[in-house]
């Protein structure tokens, strides 16, 4: 289900949570909605559930207007931040509460029940009381129970908040797998970018209650509008440009073709090369010292001081040899 | 220790089978004697109603403490809390000036049914009242603080209709809070002695029979049973409810 | 609604400053008629050592229920709350069954010097602490939940001294929980009526001697006084120990 | 300050938390203590704080024999996961806290105080009730806290367990710009392998109360000693063996020389070389067909269908350009 939403405007004691905000969720795609806490992220999520009614705007569905739908009404599958379970049932009368409250057929509840756990893996577990569970089982009981409302679009408010890192990356990619195969629409809410980028294909930047830039992810990572975003996606080199000519920059000694119109160079440190001294000529590179260089669990970070450049960060799949390298950057950049 | 705590019931429980000068136990007589038997009687259906009547008037109330976010919440609780430092005797006093045959509220009112009713049952239960509810509220409000806005939330996102809600979601939640609520009420007015005495002129009530077993009878037996049935009675309404005496 | 709790209360001070048939108000003979002071001194000094008693045994009681690991805490839990389900009128009987003149535990001790003591102001003392102890236990223990070994662990690595531990650790921690405890148990035993009633033959309290004052002496302006002064008494100690009653 | 620990012991309740652990955290070195939940990574702490005496073995601080020393004569600053602040203090005087037992002169207490505020940045909320102070001012506020004891050695048990993801990044870089600075031996408790690698450089891995693996932490990561480490320290490529000769292995085809005497072959997602069609010849490389191609934030993460040798990941800097590509290992690869 394609999900439209369009001039919302949501005042929360006089301050705009939401300021006038368009945009789109694919049908069938995974979409990240990020921003820092402030920016309006749960207020959109609130507002697309039911649950706020916007000051301004309407929300479609499939094209139709849902503005005015209640929560119940709109068949979606809310995970939200702090979970929600129902303490005073069992993990699976939790999951089997939407099938129950549409009067679905005894069997058929069962079915889908049974369905919707095992996506997540959580028949063990599922006749244990719900208030036993432990945090990750909580987390894959507040999925499943979404998941057995048969929702037309599955929406997750910072669905991994309260796991610690290792059980955040197993059941996060177990999500990924889960959404990938029935084929939801789902947004996802999030602050964190490793989130963003494990779930979603496409991301919208919120900041302030307004969106701040649209588009698929490795877009958005290569070629954001602003800084903001540049930063917020990742570890940014950003290198303040000495010349312009058309589309081609001149950054302290190498000229570069670019794209966007910004006055600083980005670079991400995967794209800076790291050469040894012999390897290549000074017009290719970049002098540089490395100043810190560290085993991050996926290749090398090396933390580099490239004189009037400032200090740099390039990952690399093998440590450099000496202290002094040479840096490449990629034949096109990007400006913001 | 503990022991010590317990030792004096046990004797109790002894003296209320004991039969003294009589020809039958204290227990025995408590339940044969019809006029015994009424103070039981009266003092049940009394704590009942109060119980009732508190949980019921307090849920709203309770749940206003406990969810909204009014100006003055702080206060309402501070107005709440002050029936509950009261001993029974000052509450006893209160209801007869305001209640009595020169009380207060039928004087406010200009009527006369009112005159004189906290020497009847419904005085005494308007006076029970006066500190059950409070009472209620306060132990429900406790209670009620994990009835989310969140859940319901949920539960909506999920389908869940109005009447859903309040069956599915909103009763499972609040139950133990009404039950709680209950116990504690139940208990505290199946014990209260001070109002009682004070107001209960024509009809038994069990403590203040318990009290004119010492003064009056002397029926030692007669006293251990009223006790021990005051006494168990309060721990199971208690134990039942889910909720420990404070 | 609230008004209604606190209505009774205005009342009882207009009744308190007013002279009804005597020559001054209530409130100014309870403070100078010397029996009335005596009842008023009773009551206060009562309340204080039965307060101050039960916040020093029970702290150790408290302390293990709050944080011990041991079998049978639920059982020892569910033994004190017993006292607390008790009516005063239970309390007093049990009391007298116990200490009075022919009381189980000077004949289980082979003891002269306690047969009778219910009657006196040493049987007073150790009945309120009967329920007291419990009372101040279970008080103590709930606000004992945030003294987490934790914290004494974390100041140890700091370098804090066994006599640093206590004074800049525990004692902080504590003191809420023994302040609340204080206050619950002042309070309980400043307006303790059943007992008191029951017991107190040979020296006044003010809460017997308000009941008095209705079924004796019909001297309103001074019942209301005392009744104004249970009442102060009772929320002030409340109010200043940060506990509500229940 | 060097901590050396021998024969280490500790039964909690007939169980063994603690296996017989010989080890030592090197002066002024920063050393991560890792492994799953219940690998007796907190009960080694609270060893060596003194919060628990050993069954059996020793500590030594500097080679004195600390094993009967109390914990408030150790003069360690540990951070606890639960960070236990002292809540009826203000923040400020949770970090006086160890100068004024020590009966440090004022002025050379408020000296102290101030200095490790200054270090973790916690000036602005000093003097803020420590109650009221969030998620990561209390964090700041309980390292300021060990800090300010002047330790021999930090001791850190899951430090960041309660900050969200972009907290836990920047409060842990700070950590390490303060503990580099101060040269101070410190030792980081912690599951997490991002913590681990951000912080220390060295590794102690720990499993079911036995040391599994010790080491610089690349060393670790690209030479385990088991699949355990292999696979606790990063994504994993494991690929079996065709057949070994001396120290040269044959896997799928290509020869390259082995370090290590496993069975399978250690890739690191990172160490495989991405090549298009045209660029590689057969016998350099092996045929693989692209499944899955992510942004993961850092560059891309393919992952990939290499026929008999089953699925594999590789991270790159610029993505693939068409399905079918060519995958080159490294030079030399590593067994487990």
């Amino acid at each position: 289900m394609r999900i439209d939403f369009e001039h919302l405007t949501v005042e929360v004691s006089g301050h705009r949570a939401l300021d006038d905000i368009s945009g789109a969720f694919a049908s069938g795609g995974v979409t990240a909605v990020i921003g820092p806490s402030g920016a309006g992220k749960s207020t959109l999520l609130r507002v697309l559930a039911g649950l706020i009614a916007p000051d301004a705007g309407r929300v479609r569905f499939d094209g139709a207007d849902v503005t005015s739908l209640r929560p119940e009404e709109r068949r979606l599958g809310v995970v939200f931040q702090d979970l929600r379970l129902f303490d005073f049932l069992s993990a699976r009368d939790n999951v089997a509460f939407a099938p129950r409250v549409a009067r679905v057929p005894a069997s058929l509840q069962l079915e889908r029940v049974d369905e919707a756990l095992r996506l997540v893996r959580a028949g063990a577990f599922a006749d244990r009381p719900a208030r036993v569970l432990s945090g990750g089982e909580r987390q894959r009981i507040a999925i499943a129970r979404a998941l057995a409302a048969r929702p037309r679009a599955l929406l997750l408010d910072e669905p991994f908040a309260s796991l610690d890192a290792e059980l955040r990356r197993s059941i996060r990619e177990e999500l990924r797998e889960v959404v990938r195969a029935l084929g939801v629409t789902a947004v996802v809410i999030t602050h964190d970018r490793d989130d963003a980028f494990a779930l979603a294909s496409h991301f919208v930047v919120l900041s302030a209650g307004r969106i701040e830039q649209v588009g698929a992810s490795n877009e958005l990572y290569l070629h954001p509008a602003t800084e903001y975003v540049a930063t917020l996606l990742g570890e940014a080199n950003l290198v303040a440009i000495d010349a312009r000519e058309g589309d081609r920059v001149r950054v302290s000694g190498l000229v570069r073709s670019a794209t966007g119109n910004g006055r600083r160079v980005l670079i991400r440190p995967e794209q800076l090369r790291v050469a040894g001294a012999a390897t290549v000529t000074p017009t290719d590179g970049w002098a540089a010292r490395v100043t810190d260089l560290r085993c991050s669990g996926a290749g090398w970070r090396v933390q580099l001081d490239a004189g009037s450049l400032g200090p740099l960060i390039a990952y690399v799949a093998t440590p450099p040899a000496g202290e002094n390298v040479w840096l490449v950057p990629p034949e096109e950049v990007h400006t913001v | 220790m503990a022991g010590g705590f317990v030792w004096p019931l046990a004797r109790l429980c002894v003296a209320a089978f004991s039969r003294g000068t009589e020809s039958h136990s204290g227990l025995y007589r408590l339940f044969a004697d019809s006029y015994a038997r009424r103070a039981l009687g009266h003092s049940l259906a009394l704590s009942l109603v109060v119980a009732l009547a508190s949980v019921a008037i307090c849920l709203p109330a309770a749940l206003s403490l406990a969810r909204g976010r009014f100006v003055g919440r702080a206060l309402l609780r501070g107005v709440f809390a002050i029936p509950l430092a009261l001993s029974g005797v000052v509450v006893g006093f209160l209801a007869v000036a305001m209640l009595g045959n020169a009380g207060a509220l039928p004087a406010l009112l200009h009527t006369e049914w009112l005159r004189g009713t906290a020497y009847g049952l419904g005085g005494l239960g308007i006076t029970y009242l006066y500190f059950e509810i409070p009472r209620a509220t306060l132990t429900m409000e406790a209670a009620l603080a994990t009835v989310e806005d969140g859940l319901l939330e949920a539960a909506r996102t999920l389908g869940a209709r109005p009447r859903q809600l309040v069956w599915l979601v909103f009763w499972p939640l609040c139950a133990p809070a009404l039950r709680a609520a209950f116990g504690v009420t139940f208990a505290a007015s199946l014990g209260s002695f001070g109002v009682a005495l004070i107001i209960a002129g024509r009809f038994p009530l069990l403590p203040v029979e318990l009290y004119r077993s010492f003064t009056g009878t002397l029926d030692e037996p007669l006293g251990a049973a009223m006790a021990l049935t005051l006494a168990l009675l309060a721990i199971a309404v208690l134990w039942v409810s889910g909720r420990r005496a404070r």
